[in-house]
C-alpha cells in the first residue's frame, strides 16, 4: 500500500526525523491561504501515488500566496501518468545547503533490511543506480539488533560528509530503520534529505510504502489508504479474496492460482493475443468466487473474450466446473469463454460444462489460441 | 534417497485441529505420509484422524519424536510456530501460509540459519516425494515416483508441471514448491544443492517467476555446480512493473527481476527454458532418458 | 534501584498489565478516605524496600474504612528490619480464584533474561526454591528475538494452567518481559498473580529492581527513588564516584578497588576484627577522594579505627600518599589509622607518609592485624 | 606461545583520542605492545602518540590489518563499540569501560559468540602478557614472564596477587581479567581451558569473588579438565546477602554466589585456596616448581 508524500512526512515527523514544514489543499484558495500563512517562498507539489511529478508539471515554486493560487489551479486536476492530482502539498521553501538520498528498503538477495543512500540527493535512485552505481552506499541492519549507529556513522563517512555532519545523519538514518520496521514498511525513503539554511537535516520529500500483509496490526496506516489513488475492481477483488491486476489487453483471465495465473498471461501473449487482466481466484474455486470473478473481469469494457484456465488440485475440477455452471446463472456473460479444465476429475468437469453448452479443452496452449481468436473474431 | 521427506520422517503438524490442518492432514496419512503428532494449543488429550495432539511441539516432540513440521496456523501466528518449531529441534519446517509479514521473516529466516534446520515456505505448497510422502498441500495423485527432480515458486504451476511430467512418463524423485514470498527460508540455489547430490535424481526441472534474484543467484551455481540435465519456465513475461502478480515476492521493481533477465541466465546456464509450460517434458526428454 | 510496589504496579499498568487497583496513603485520614471511596474491603500494605512485611504485621486486611484507619495508624511509622514505614497502600480486597507467582530476572548462568514462574502463588519464590523445586516454571528468553509466545504458552501449561487461563497468562508473561526490557528492569515480579472474581488475571503485588548503569536513559525511573528507603552515606558515596556499603563491625575501611575492598574485609575478619564498611575509592586516590572517604567512614560513630589499604598500580603510591596527607589536613581523624601500602613506588609513598607521623606496612594481613588491635586498644 | 596477547596481536584502540584512550595507549605502546591503530569517529587523519587515527573500525581493519581491539569509549556507546569490533571481524576485543548496562549485554555477549570471536570484560583490566605486550590498564611493571597462568574477575586483586608471584619468583604465562560485571564475555572457564591448553603455561592461579555461579561452573571443568597444578582465591567472604560489593556481578542474591560455597566447590576440584591472598604464591610452591 502507498501514501501521499503528505503523510509519509506526518509519519517521520511522529518518529522525531525533522521534516520541512508543509500543508496539504485541495483548492487553490486553501493553497493560497497556507502560502499567505507561511510566507514567502513555498513549494506547491501534485499529491499523486506516482513519481516523475516534477517532469510532468506538477511541482512548482512560487514566491507568494498569488502565485501559490495560481500554480495550484493548474496543479490540481492535472493528471500526471494516469493519476488525477486531487491534492497538493503546500511546503515551505528550503535554503539547500547540502543534499543527499537516503531510504531503508528490503535487501532481497540478503534477506536482510538495508539503509541506502547517495551523495546524489535529490535524483532518483533507479537513475543514480544506473549512470554511477559506485555513488550508492549501503548497509545491511543486523537481522536481530537491527541497525547499530556504527552502520549508520559508516554510511555517512562513506557518503564523504563533513565530520560535523556525521551524527546528525547517523542519528536519523537510525530513526530511518526505526520507522521502517515498527511501521511494517517495505520502503521508506527520503530525496532529498537536506541540510538546511539553519544547518540542520531535513526531510524535503518523503515516500513510503507498507507491506499489506501488516497492515492487520497497523489500522491507523490502513486509514491513510487514498481510494481515489487505487484501482476499483482491484480493491473489489482484494475484498473478496481474489488477487487482481488490470492490464491493458482484451482477453479477460480467470485462473486459480498466482503462478498458473501468470503463465496463463503469457500464453495468451504467445498466441498474439493481449492480457485484459492478471486473476488469481484462489484455491477453492466455487460459485461465489467465479461469480466475483465473473464480475471483476466484465467491468472493463475491453474485454472481448473470457479464458478460464483452472488446475484441478485438491479442489477437483468437477466441482470447479459446477462452479463455472452456477456462476453463468448469475451473471450475464456476453463475450465468448473459453475453458480450460485439467488436474483431478477434469473430464467430469468437462462433461458437466458440456451439458451446459461449455465446451472445455485439456491444453493451455490450445485455449490460449482460441481464446485468442475468438476475441478477434 | 530423494530429498526432504522420505521413510524416516517424522511429521508434526502445527495448527491440525484448524480446518485447513485437519483436511491436509487427513490427505497427507492417505498418501502414506507417516504424520505422528499435532499441536494446537489448550486441545491436548484430542486426537485427529488418529493422530495424537498436543499443546506445545516441546511436548509432542518429547511424546513422538517428530523431526520434521507442517504449519497451517494463520499468518499472524506463523512466525511464532516457525521459532517454535526449530527451536525444539524440528529440523524440516514447511510452512504452507500465506500472508506472513515480510518484515518479520527477516529475523526468522536467520535463526533458522543460526539453528541449522530448514524452512521451506511460507506460502508455499510443501514437499512430495511421490510413493513415500508429502508434506504440505500439493494433490498427491498427480505424482509419479521417477528421477526428476522439481523445484518451483508457484503452487499450481508446480501441480500443472508435474502432472505434464507424470503424463509423459517422467516420474519425479522428490518436488518441492519453495514459495511465492519475497522471503522463503529455502532458495532455488537450496534445493538445486541437494537435488545434484541426490543419486535418485537425474534430472531437474525448475519454475521461476518475476521478483527478486533467486533465479539468477541459481543460474550462477548451475553453471558452475549442477551437472545434471535441467529444463526450467519462467512465469510473468507480461507482468508490468511495480505490480505483484499475486505472490507477495512476484513484481518487478527497478528495472529488476524480469522474466527476460531470468530466462537469459538460466538459458546461459545451460537450462532449456521453455516458452509454453507444456513443452517441458520434450525438452527434457531431449537431454536425458528416465 | 529499587521501588516500592504502588510504583511497581503504576509502571505494569503503563504496559498494559491489569493491576489491582489501589493508591497510595501516608496518613490514617487519607487511608481512611481511600477505603471509603474503593469500599468494602480493602488491604492496607506497607510501603517499605524490603520483604517479609506480612510477617512483621505490615499487611492487614480490613472490611471498612475506619478499620483502615485503624490499620493505616498501626502501620504507618512501624520498623521492618530498619526500614521505616511512610507510606501504605490502599488497595482493593480481590477474591482470588487461582494464584501464581510470575517473574522476569536475568538468569546469570545463561547469560539470557528468564520468565520464571511458579504455582505456588503468594510465597517467597527462595522459598519454593528450597521446599518444592520442581514447582518452578522457567524459560529463557531468545537474547536476540525476546520472549516468543509459544515460550510463555509453555511456561502457562507446565503450570498445569486450564487451557482457558493459557492464553491470559501468556499475553501478560510476554508483557512482563517487554516491561522488564524496556524500563532496563533487573527484577520485575508479580507475587501473587491471580485470577480474580471476574475470572481474568490481575497482579496483586509487585515488585521491580532497575540496572543503576542503564538509569541515565530514564530520568523518570530515577525520580521514583525514595531517599529515605536509601542510606544516606551510600548516596553520598555515590554521588562521588565512590563505592561504599555499610556493615556492622568498628574497623573503618579504604581501599581502592572492589575486588582489594572485599579482600581487605575479609582480612579483617580474618584478624578478629569486624569491617564497618566496604569503600572503593576508585582508581585514582586523590586528596579530595581520600577527604570524602574518611567522611564517609567517620560518619559511622561505630568505627574505632581506619585501615587504608592500597595497591600502587598506574596511579603511583607516591601520589596516593600524598592524598591521604592531604586529606588529613582536611577532616580530623580522631581513631587510629592504619595504612597498607603497596605496588608502584611504595617506598616513596611509605617515607612521604613516614614524614607525617604516618607508619605504613606492606603487608595487609599485618595491616589487618595491626587495625583490629587498635580497635580493641 | 602464551594465550590471548602475543608476537601476531595487531591492536585497534576504539576511543583513542579520549583521556583513557589515549593514556593507555602510550602506556601500551612503552610495555611494547603492538598498537597499529585508533578510532574515533570524525577524527580520521590524526595521530595518537604515533598511531593513526580513523573514523571507523572498517577503515581501521583495512588500512591497518588490526586483529584485536581494546575498548575505552563511555559506557553508553560501548554496546556499539563491541558490535562494531567484531562485525568488522576483530577476534580479540578487550571492553575496559566500567558501567555498561547488562541487559544490553545480553544479545551482545550472544552475538560475539555467534561470530566466533572472543569478548573479554566490560569492566574489566585487559590481558597481559609478560614481555610480549598488554592490553587495557594493568601496571606493566609488576609483572615478569614465567610459567603462572592468572585468571580474575577484580582488577586490584589481580595486580595484588601478580605483584606477589613476581616477588615470590613466579613470573606469569599471561594475566587475564576477566571483568567484575553479571554478564562477561569469557568466563573462568574460557580461560581455564586454554591455559591448560598452552605449553607455556604451568600453573594457575584463579581469583574469584562473590556473585553468580561461574566459579562453580569453572570448578566442575577443573576437576575434569585440568591437570596444572591450581590455587586460588575467592574474595567477599563478609559479603552481606544483597549487597553489590563495588563490582555490579559481586551480590550473593537468593543464597547463590557465596564465597563459602564457591571455595568448597574449587577445593573439591583440587585447587587449594588460600584464606589470605599472601599465601598464594607459597600454595603454588608447593604443587609446582617454577
Amino acid at each position: 500500500m502507498n501514501i501521499h508524500e503528505y503523510q509519509a512526512a506526518e509519519i517521520l515527523a511522529k518518529h522525531g526525523i525533522p521534516v520541512n514544514p508543509g500543508r496539504v489543499a485541495s483548492t487553490p484558495e486553501e493553497a493560497r491561504d497556507i502560502a499567505a500563512e507561511f510566507g514567502g517562498v513555498v513549494v506547491v507539489k501534485a499529491q499523486v501515488h506516482t513519481g516523475g511529478r516534477g517532469k510532468a508539471g506538477g511541482v512548482k515554486v512560487v514566491k507568494n500566496a498569488d502565485e501559490a493560487y495560481e500554480a495550484a489551479s493548474n496543479i490540481l486536476g492535472m493528471d500526471i501518468k494516469g493519476h488525477t492530482v486531487n491534492k497538493v502539498l503546500i511546503a515551505k521553501g528550503a535554503e539547500i545547503q547540502k543534499e543527499v538520498y537516503v531510504s531503508a528498503v528490503m535487501n532481497r538477495p540478503a534477506r536482510k533490511i538495508m539503509i541506502m543512500a547517495s551523495a546524489e540527493g535529490g535524483v532518483e535512485i533507479e537513475k543514480v543506480a544506473e549512470e554511477n552505481p559506485d555513488a550508492i552506499v549501503t548497509r545491511d541492519a543486523d537481522p536481530f539488533a537491527g541497525l547499530h549507529p556504527y552502520q549508520a556513522k559508516e554510511v555517512a563517512f562513506d557518503l564523504k560528509l563533513e565530520p560535523s555532519m556525521v551524527n546528525g545523519f547517523a542519528a536519523i538514518a537510525e530513526k530511518l530503520y526505526n520507522v521502517f520496521m515498527e511501521e511494517d514498511a517495505t520502503l521508506v525513503e527520503i530525496n532529498p534529505f537536506i541540510i538546511n539554511g539553519e544547518g540542520t537535516w531535513q526531510a524535503l520529500d518523503s515516500k513510503m510504502s507498507f507491506d499489506d500483509n501488516a497492515l492487520y496490526r497497523h489500522p491507523e496506516t490502513e486509514k491513510l489508504r487514498d481510494l481515489a489513488e487505487e484501482n476499483e475492481t482491484e480493491l473489489e477483488a482484494k475484498a473478496s479474496g481474489i488477487s487482481f491486476v488490470k492490464l491493458d489487453g482484451t482477453i479477460g483471465c480467470i485462473v486459480n492460482g498466482a503462478g498458473l495465473s501468470m503463465a496463463t498471461l503469457d500464453a495468451v501473449q504467445l498466441a498474439g493475443g493481449e492480457p485484459a487482466n492478471f486473476l488469481d481466484v484462489g484455491g477453492g474455486a466455487n460459485e461465489e468466487q467465479v461469480t466475483t470473478a465473473f464480475n471483476l473481469v466484465l467491468a472493463d469494457p475491453n474485454v472481448k473474450a473470457i479464458l478460464i484456465n483452472i488446475f484441478g488440485g485438491i479442489t477437483r475440477g468437477d466441482v470447479v466446473a459446477r462452479g463455472i455452471v452456477a456462476a453463468l446463472n448469475n451473471v450475464d456473460v456476453k463475450v465468448p469463454l473459453v475453458v480450460r479444465l485439467s488436474g483431478t476429475n477434469a473430464e467430469e468437469g468437462k462433461a458437466l460444462l458440456s451439458e451446459h453448452g461449455i465446451t472445455a479443452g485439456d491444453s493451455m496452449d490450445e485455449a490460449a489460441a482460441q481464446v485468442v481468436a475468438a476475441a478477434q473474431a | 534417497m530423494s530429498i526432504l521427506v522420505n521413510e524416516n520422517t517424522r511429521l508434526l503438524v502445527q495448527g491440525i485441529t484448524g480446518r485447513e490442518g485437519s483436511f491436509h492432514t487427513q490427505q497427507m496419512l492417505e498418501y502414506g505420509t507417516n504424520v505422528v503428532a499435532g499441536v494446537t494449543p489448550g486441545k491436548a488429550g484430542q486426537e485427529v484422524h488418529g493422530v495424537p495432539v498436543f499443546n506445545t511441539v516441546q511436548e509432542a516432540v518429547a511424546a513422538t519424536g517428530a523431526n520434521a513440521s507442517v504449519i497451517y496456523v494463520p499468518a499472524k501466528f506463523s512466525i511464532d510456530a516457525i521459532y517454535e518449531a526449530v527451536d525444539n529441534g524440528i529440523e524440516l519446517v514447511v510452512c504452507i501460509t500465506e500472508g506472513v509479514p515480510v518484515n518479520d521473516m527477516v529475523a526468522a529466516y536467520h535463526h533458522v540459519k543460526t539453528k541449522g534446520a530448514r524452512l521451506i515456505g511460507p506460502n508455499c505448497p510443501g514437499v512430495t516425494t511421490p510413493g513415500k510422502g508429502k508434506i504440505g498441500i500439493m494433490p498427491g495423485f498427480i505424482h509419479a515416483p521417477g528421477k526428476v527432480g522439481v523445484v518451483s515458486r508457484s503452487g499450481t504451476l508446480t501441480y500443472e508441471v508435474v502432472d505434464a511430467l507424470t503424463k509423459a512418463g517422467l516420474g519425479q524423485s522428490t518436488v518441492v514448491g519453495i514459495g511465492g514470498d519475497p522471503i522463503i527460508g529455502t532458495s532455488f540455489l537450496d534445493v538445486l544443492e541437494l537435488f545434484q547430490n541426490d543419486p535418485e535424481t537425474e534430472a531437474i526441472v525448475m519454475i521461476g517467476e518475476i521478483g527478486g534474484d533467486d533465479e539468477e543467484v541459481a543460474a550462477r551455481f548451475i553453471k558452475e555446480h549442477v551437472t545434471k540435465p535441467m529444463a526450467g519456465f519462467i512465469a510473468g513475461r507480461t507482468a508490468p512493473p511495480g505490480k505483484r502478480m499475486g505472490h507477495a515476492g512476484a513484481i518487478i521493481s527497478g528495472g529488476s527481476g524480469t522474466a527476460a533477465g531470468k530466462i537469459a541466465a538460466l538459458e546461459a546456464a545451460g537450462v532449456a527454458v521453455a516458452d509454453r509450460m507444456s513443452e517441458i517434458p520434450d525438452l527434457l526428454k531431449a537431454k536425458f532418458t528416465a
